[in-house]
């Protein structure tokens, strides 16, 4: 049916020190201008497939192709933004220049590097704000630097490892509403990682719900929600309710099911 | 209980002036003998006459050239170095045992054997405090560059960054705060060790003139002597501060109250 | 300062990452090569090239062993001269080093906690700290002459000023947040400070302490080549003015590995003091 | 070989033939047995003889000797022992003359063997202790010569500063001390007396103390300047020895020194000269042996500059 | 009606070095085993509001009575947890002397003083963790553990800042309801300051809603819903549904507000 970007076959990976695998066998794929979550217990194994798909991290067995090309080694087609903002950002950059470092090397011209920058920094509302440094600004400012630079490199696929999850509540709606904006604007492919079911439905096309390691795909559940969504209406929609009661479901009971095991 | 600016510059001045008055009294009621310590008027008498001579001048220079040169040495091998150690764990694992069998050797107690080799000059002065001021940079630059934050280092091979570039870009300005720590402690220990080695015995310098006056017995001279060696230190530190205040702005204890 | 923190941290924090895995002589084994190549490389250097001030390091080791090493076993195998001369420096170096920390940790914490005596001493401490120690031989030698006493002194003023600056820096600097945690715990106020203000300045009371040995072995070999009659130091000295240039380094051998020992067992007490900020530092890697 | 390394005449020949005067960095130490060096310098005798000399104050004899052999110094004053020593280590120095010997039987001599008040002879330091300024040095190992010639053998030897010996002896915390001037003075001032002169041993009573010595790459590459160094040091021990210019020694001294005028004036004096005659050196090793400071026999030959 | 354990009277605050007042003129009172939520825009002055109620900050003007009581000092009648875990952990100290430290000094005897830490440990379903450091243990463990201290002090109040902000999404749940069950079971007074709209209304009785500086009680919003209350079901209900909405409007209003005024 619809072009596909990202597909991730059979992936596995063990890490060396590791008595037993984090992925046993991973497989699902992602349409173009899809928006994606990947839910799942803590330590399922979510930071590590992101690593995988982003090229960061070699699998042990299978294969990620992103628009049909294997990856093999971090690729331009796919922007990253980390959880931690404090820890991606470099603070001796300010935040024009902390958008503008990946560009340097990317054979543009200056004039174009500066229509890119500024353009991604108020694609994120912080026009007017270049010449902070990251630690001038709050949190939630910061995590917009943190897209404002991946947007930058005008990436097909852009890959969020809980960007929320180190801003307060209030800020993280905004956020969310922010990102949504942008994904409906661009038409970017976003893969987001998160802990937050609500942030889960409330974001995605479709949650792909993962097991506990060995971990493999434990479900995958179609969002129907109409879109623009709201976070008043959406969040009140019965809808939303039912689809929110069975992610949580799912991942107690996945939790309890591991937790048992050992 | 915070005490205003001029509040603790008031009590900083008493605590100098009580100092003084201690060792003016003591000197002059006996308590303290005069061979071995001078008043502090004749203290602060004999600083006059120092920093006017020329010959004190021209120790203050022969000092402060010594220390810096071992510095700029100290850190033209430390810092490359603690980068390969720091990105190559093999690398440091292999040089560890050597580098933690020499970093405790006192390089002072060098001293009589570089003599032979060296003299004592200027070169055996660079030479011994250059030893001595490795390590610190050295460490540092080590630690800093081992220390810098996965994430920064993820985020850089993220742009397609090759490791040499994200060496350079990332490893190394983050390692930066790390480095200046190792660096100022590098110069003030290439100073207490240039000054020593002049103390024992090596040629000009501070520690050379204040030897000589305390061979003469000249007490008064020598309590000055070492009161100069304080303010340059101090003044090293200061100006070093400056420095980092500049490079570091933006690490977390320089960034300024902007909110 | 905080950076200084850190710094100690990471490098105490990489010294336990070492600790792990691989048996005691296989982690051991792999931190060897460059030192055996270097010792390698003096000796056939000093063979080859025969100046008589750089012997081979095997006569120097052979030397060592005459010197120090040469006793009755009721001795522990210590040679005569390591019991006048080594002893001395040893006690002379663990007196002015406690005394100075004692003093140090006590003056620290007055100028932390009385902002205005801390203002007062402020001024002196900066200058004492900025003050290479050696420049105080005169002072000690006019309040307690070139006897041990003087020494010791000698040691104790050059120590205490690293310990004065980490313990108040580390004292002020103390987290807020814990602090106010601690008060909502409604402890009284010797507890607080001792077990709660006094750890959660270690981290800079230690890195104080840590420059404040490395002062006192400098110290203690400065005092000991100016003007004494026993000590290594002066073993030192002794042999350099005979011409006795196998005895000069085997001085400096034993001078060597007491700031190996010193520094290792300060790395110990270090890594037991400090675990609970080392531990986290190396899991979050 | 036995030489006299200076006898040279005719100084103003030793300049270089361009007119240039010869440089030379010698380290001396601030000691009365420098007097007549420091008397040449005062008083034009090096500028005589063609050299540039530039005067450097050591902290000791060793220290200077090693420098030396690093280049920072071409000539350094050490006693005799300190040249030996540095001989017997490998290192390439050699004596290119003498500078002082003790005086001669009927004349004062400036360092004598002083008693603490109370020992009257030297049976008396029998199981006592006695002061040395440096362990293993040439003040001690004669002093022991001299004790054992005198049947006693049974003494320990300490180290302690001249400037702290007066007070040792005072304190009974040694029996006796070798002292120069001017604790020598002090010591006898405050009731010490003079037991003998341990200097005053061997064939001709006269032993050599203090040498000049330099580098086997300064007497090659610095021939001429060295000779001119001993001519004009020949022409000033002389001038000093002579009691004619007592004063103006004193004047010299003072000059160098940081001793006052009293006590220079009370002064007794060693005899100068630049002559170094091997056995007087090798007789001085062989106590050095005997005395334990070298663990075996030692051979001055080729110490003495040809 | 209600025994009243709090009364926080025209409390005001100002920081010497700030411009203007932060707190203004607050008033509420909260009754004996009561559940109030404190929420207001970032920068209201909640936790420095906490500060002057636990006696660690002196108010500017007005007062706080607990139990009649004017608070001068940090009283023994109040517990407090802070939002950050480890910085108000003694990571030098186990979970269990971490718990014990602040009872050393009460004049308890050694049983009475090992009864009371385990109870606590127990209460927050750490037995058997007693010997770990916080280091040793999970965002979520460290927090319980920080939870289990201030009940060890059997506090009449139990005050939390922001308690669960620094956990995950799936952490976070499971300790709003193991406070809700200690709470229950220990009856408690609680005055929580959340971000979190659904958790402050998830978790209280009544909730406060703060101004923007300086600071005034814009609002307080009584919360009807059954006890006890369930993830699922509570956040179900349509009137959750209400009140969360209600909340997220005043507080988009206040901020909205506030941000027009410099
Ligand atoms: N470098 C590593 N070496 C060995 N094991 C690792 C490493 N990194 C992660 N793991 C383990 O692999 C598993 C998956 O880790 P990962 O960080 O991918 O999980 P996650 O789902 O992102 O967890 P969270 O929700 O806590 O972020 C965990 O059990 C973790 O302990
Ligand atoms: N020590 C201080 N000195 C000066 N101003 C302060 C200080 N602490 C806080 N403030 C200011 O007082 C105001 C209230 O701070 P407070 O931390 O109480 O807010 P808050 O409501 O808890 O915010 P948040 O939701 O971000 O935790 C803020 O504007 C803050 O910048
Ligand atoms: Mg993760
Ligand atoms: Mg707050």
């Amino acid at each position: 049916m619809n072009d596909i970007v990202i597909e991730v076959q059979h992936l596995g990976f063990k890490y060396p020190s590791a008595p037993k695998p984090t992925l046993g066998d991973i497989d699902f794929s992602v349409a173009r201008g899809e928006f994606v979550s990947v839910v799942g217990p803590s330590g399922a194994g979510k930071t590590t497939l992101l690593n995988c798909i982003s090229g960061l991290t070699r699998p042990t067995s299978g294969r990620v192709l992103v628009e049909g090309e294997a990856i093999t080694a971090p690729s331009s087609k796919i922007g990253i933004v980390f959880q931690d903002y404090s820890r991606s950002l470099f603070p001796w950059l300010t935040a024009e220049k902390n958008v503008a470092l990946p560009l340097g090397s990317r054979g543009l011209s200056a004039e174009e590097i500066r229509n890119r920058v500024s353009g991604a920094l108020a694609s994120v509302g912080l026009g007017g704000q270049e010449k902070k440094y990251p630690w001038e600004m709050s949190g939630g400012m910061q995590q917009r630097v943190a897209i404002a630079r991946a947007l930058a490199l005008e990436p097909h696929v852009l890959i969020m490892d809980e960007p929320m999850a180190s801003v307060d509540a209030q800020t993280r709606s905004d956020l969310e509403d922010l990102v949504l904006g942008i994904w409906a604007e661009r038409g970017v492919t976003v893969i987001l990682v998160t802990h937050d079911i609500d942030e889960a439905v409330y974001m995605s096309d479709r949650v792909v719900i993962l097991s506990t390691p060995p971990t493999a795909v434990h479900d995958v559940m179609e969002v129907g929600l109409a879109r623009p969504r709201h976070q008043l209406e959406t969040k009140d929609d019965p809808d939303f309710g039912h689809l929110r009661s069975r992610l949580f479901t799912a991942i107690r009971e996945l939790r309890e099911f591991s937790a048992a095991k050992p | 209980m915070e005490l205003s600016f001029r509040e603790r510059m008031l009590w900083g001045a008493a605590g100098i002036a009580g100092l003084l008055a201690i060792m003016q009294l003591s000197v002059m009621t006996g308590l303290v003998s005069s061979n071995a310590m001078p008043t502090a008027v004749g203290m602060l008498a004999a600083f006059a006459n120092l920093v006017v001579s020329q010959t004190f001048l021209a120790a203050l220079l022969a000092t402060l050239v010594a220390s810096v040169l071992a510095f700029l040495l100290a850190s033209v091998v430390g810092i490359p170095l603690g980068v390969i150690l720091g990105t190559s764990r093999t690398a440091e694992k292999a040089v560890s045992g050597l580098v933690e069998t020499l970093r405790p050797v006192p390089a002072i107690a060098l001293m009589p054997i570089a003599i032979l080799s060296l003299g004592i000059g200027l070169e055996m002065k660079v030479a011994l405090a250059a030893l001595a001021s490795l390590w610190p940079v050295l460490i540092s630059t080590i630690a800093g560059v081992r220390d810098t934050d996965s994430m920064m280092v993820r985020a850089g091979r993220s742009f397609t960054w090759s490791g040499l570039k994200i060496m350079r870009r990332i490893q190394l300005p983050a390692a930066l705060p790390f480095i200046i720590s190792g660096a100022r402690q590098s110069v003030s220990l290439a100073l207490v060790i240039v000054v020593t080695l002049e103390l024992l015995g090596a040629r000009e310098g501070i520690g050379d003139i204040i030897r000589q006056y305390g061979a003469a017995g000249r007490v008064d001279y020598v309590f000055a002597g070492v009161l100069a060696t304080g303010l340059l230190g101090l003044a090293l530190h200061a100006v070093l501060g400056r420095v980092e205040r500049r490079l570091m702005h933006w690490a977390p204890q320089y960034r300024k109250a902007s909110k | 300062m905080t950076t200084e923190t850190q710094v100690i941290a990471a490098q105490a924090a990489q010294a336990g990452r070492r600790g792990r895995g691989r048996g005691k002589l296989g982690r051991f084994a792999i931190r060897l090569p460059a030192l055996v190549l270097a010792i390698l490389l003096w000796q056939v250097v000093a063979t080859v090239f025969d100046t008589p001030f750089f012997p081979p390091f095997l006569d120097i080791l052979a030397r060592f062993r005459a010197d120090w090493l040469s006793g009755p076993p009721s001795q522990l195998f210590l040679s005569d001269a390591f019991i006048t001369n080594a002893l001395p420096t040893i006690t002379r170096l663990a007196a002015g080093w406690l005394i100075g920390v004692l003093v140090g940790v006590l003056i620290g914490s007055l100028i932390a906690r009385l902002p205005r005596v801390g203002a007062a001493l402020e001024p002196l401490v900066r200058f004492g700290m900025s003050l290479p120690a050696p420049a105080l031989l005169p002072l000690a030698i006019a309040f307690f002459g070139l006897d041990a006493g003087g020494k010791i002194f000698f040691i104790a003023l050059g120590a205490v000023w690293p310990v004065i600056v980490g313990t108040a820096a580390g004292l002020r600097g103390a987290d807020p947040v814990a602090i106010a945690s601690a008060r909502s715990l409604t402890l009284p106020a010797a507890t607080l400070f001792l077990k709660v203000r006094i750890p959660l300045a270690s981290p800079q009371i230690m890195s104080g302490l840590r420059v404040s040995v490395n002062a006192a072995v400098l110290l203690i070999i400065v005092a000991e080549l100016y003007a004494t009659t026993t000590g290594i130091g002066f073993m030192i000295v002794n042999s350099q003015r005979n011409f006795d240039i196998l005895g000069t380094w085997s001085g400096i051998f034993l001078l060597a590995l007491l700031g190996i020992v010193c520094n290792g067992l300060f790395v110990l007490v270090e890594r037991r003091v400090m675990r609970w900020q080392i531990i986290p530092r190396e899991a979050q890697k | 070989g036995c030489s006299n390394a200076a006898d040279i005449s005719e100084p103003v020949e030793d300049a270089p033939s361009d007119g240039e005067l010869f440089e030379l960095t010698v380290a001396t130490l601030p000691i009365g047995d420098l007097g007549a060096y420091f008397y040449a310098e005062d008083n034009g005798i090096f500028e005589k003889h063609g050299l540039d000399i530039t005067t450097e104050t050591a902290t000791g004899g060793s220290a200077a000797i090693a420098a030396m052999v690093a280049g920072d110094y071409d000539i350094v004053y050490s006693g005799a022992d300190g040249a030996i020593k540095a001989f017997e280590s490998g290192l390439p120095v050699r004596v290119i003359s003498g500078a002082n010997l003790n005086q001669p039987e009927g004349e004062k001599d400036s360092t004598g063997l002083i008693a603490a008040p109370g020992i009257a002879s030297v049976e008396d330091i029998a199981g006592t202790a006695i002061g040395t300024n440096a362990l293993g040095n040439i003040n001690q190992v004669y002093t022991q010569e001299y004790l054992s010639e005198n049947g006693v053998t049974d003494f320990e030897v300490v180290e302690i500063p001249f400037p702290e010996q007066v007070a040792a002896l005072n304190s009974g915390q040694i029996s006796a001390s070798l002292l120069p001037e001017p604790f020598a003075s002090q010591a006898i001032a405050e009731g010490a007396t003079v037991l003998g002169y341990p200097y005053r041993t061997g064939a001709d009573q006269s032993n050599l103390v203090g040498v000049y010595v330099s580098t086997e790459q300064t007497i090659e590459s610095e021939a001429e300047a060295v000779e001119a160094f001993v001519a004009a040091m020949t022409e000033a021990s002389e001038a000093a020895n002579d009691k004619a210019n007592r004063d103006a020694l004193i004047e010299s001294i003072l000059s160098h020194t940081k001793l006052s005028g009293e006590v220079a004036n009370a002064m007794v004096f060693v005899h100068f000269t630049t002559e170094a005659e091997a056995p007087q050196l090798q007789a001085t090793a062989d106590l050095l042996t005997k005395f334990g400071v070298f663990p075996g026999e030692v051979d001055v030959a080729g110490l003495i500059a040809e």
